[in-house]
């Protein structure tokens, strides 16, 4: 669930794939570079791992429960992820695709209040910034 | 009393200048009086929130949850996972 | 949009791949053979042509005018699609999830709707049903 | 007088036996009028619904909507894309 590696979309699309389940609907969150992000060369996460583990499996049972024929896979970066690489990668495989799009969105948006993870932007100028989502990142390296 | 592993991560870690430390605390007590303790006992964490983020043996907690002998004690900063 | 061959996510995904848009939702509908499916082997997928390219233009259009800084990309196939095998692909990236999630939900309700797209499933047995998705299938083969 | 190109697909298609057929129509007409034409004088149309989905010049029309001289009309079995 946790890795170094890059993410594959193929990966997590064959895990869940099954013949009796027609809707699939795969989520990625990529490092962004836009406009608004100043120079963002890539992000560095960390976790506390038993615990985004742990928490990971209670979401995903979560899910199971409340779309009992749904089939989920996650995978979570750890390290240095670069702009435009995927930190996240979520498939829900349904037998419909209302299920599909439900399952994955749930499990997006528990991970994403629930796991102990956290990020680093590392900047083309140098500085380094914790990123609070909550409220403003603050500076801990060189500016 | 009980003995508390106390973890930090990320930015706290950085703070406290370690990821883990022991800390002895009369019981009964809460995850509230360990951050307590833990702030005015441990070099560097001072600088910690005095109502951080905090999980008891891999969950989620409220700081007012109670904490036993051999609990690990994790504070969190914000999350930013996904 | 329209095509004979396999729909690759890797390469849908890459069409809507950008810096600037850190959320990608992508959709695969794939042909069941569940329990309820009695022996699906395949669909035989066909389409008023010059209307279904139209079609998919004016949802796209409609979906960047909601969604203006999403990237899109549709792929439906014609012809004979095995089961397991996607029959439509869908890639939205946006710049946060919300938008990723909506646009690529909102283009595969309206493609479901208003595709002029027709499906003859093809069973083990040999018998051959047009599918009415609003209604029962007729048989029009030997059953 | 109008000639209108009527276009048939998947079922229909077999129903009629053929994907296009011409048809002349007296002006002003409907759609519906093009339809009830189709089914008096097609070999085969007679089979098609009274009301099916139905398309002018690639966009779907409802049956009351004008035809003009040059129209492509196409009639939709029930829609099963995605």
């Amino acid at each position: 669930m946790l890795s170094k590696d890059p993410i594959s979309p193929a990966a997590l699309l064959a895990e869940v794939a099954a013949p009796e389940l027609g809707g699939t609907c795969l989520f990625l969150g990529t490092v962004r570079d836009g406009p608004e992000d100043s120079g963002i060369t890539g992000i560095e996460y960390s976790a506390y791992e038993a615990m985004a583990m742990a928490e990971v499996q209670w979401i995903l049972g979560e899910a199971r429960r409340r779309w009992p024929a749904t089939r989920i896979a996650v995978r979570h970066r750890l390290g240095l992820v670069a702009t435009e690489e995927a930190s996240i990668g979520i498939a829900a495989a349904a037998p419909h695709r209302d299920e599909a799009f439900a399952a994955c969105r749930y499990v997006i948006e528990q991970v994403k209040q629930r796991l102990p993870v956290w990020k680093k932007e590392l900047r083309a100028d140098g500085s380094v910034l914790w990123v609070d989502p909550q409220g403003r990142p603050a500076v801990v390296g060189p500016a | 009393m009980g003995q508390i592993r106390l973890k930090f991560f990320a930015r706290y870690a950085e703070l406290v200048g370690a990821e883990e430390r022991e800390l002895s605390v009369a019981l009964p007590a809460t995850v509230a009086d360990v951050v307590r303790l833990a702030r005015d006992e441990i070099p560097g964490a001072a600088a910690l929130p005095e109502r951080p983020l905090a999980a008891v043996n891999l969950r989620h907690v409220r700081l007012d949850a109670p904490v036993a002998d051999g609990d690990e004690v994790a504070l969190l900063p914000p999350l930013a996972g996904g």
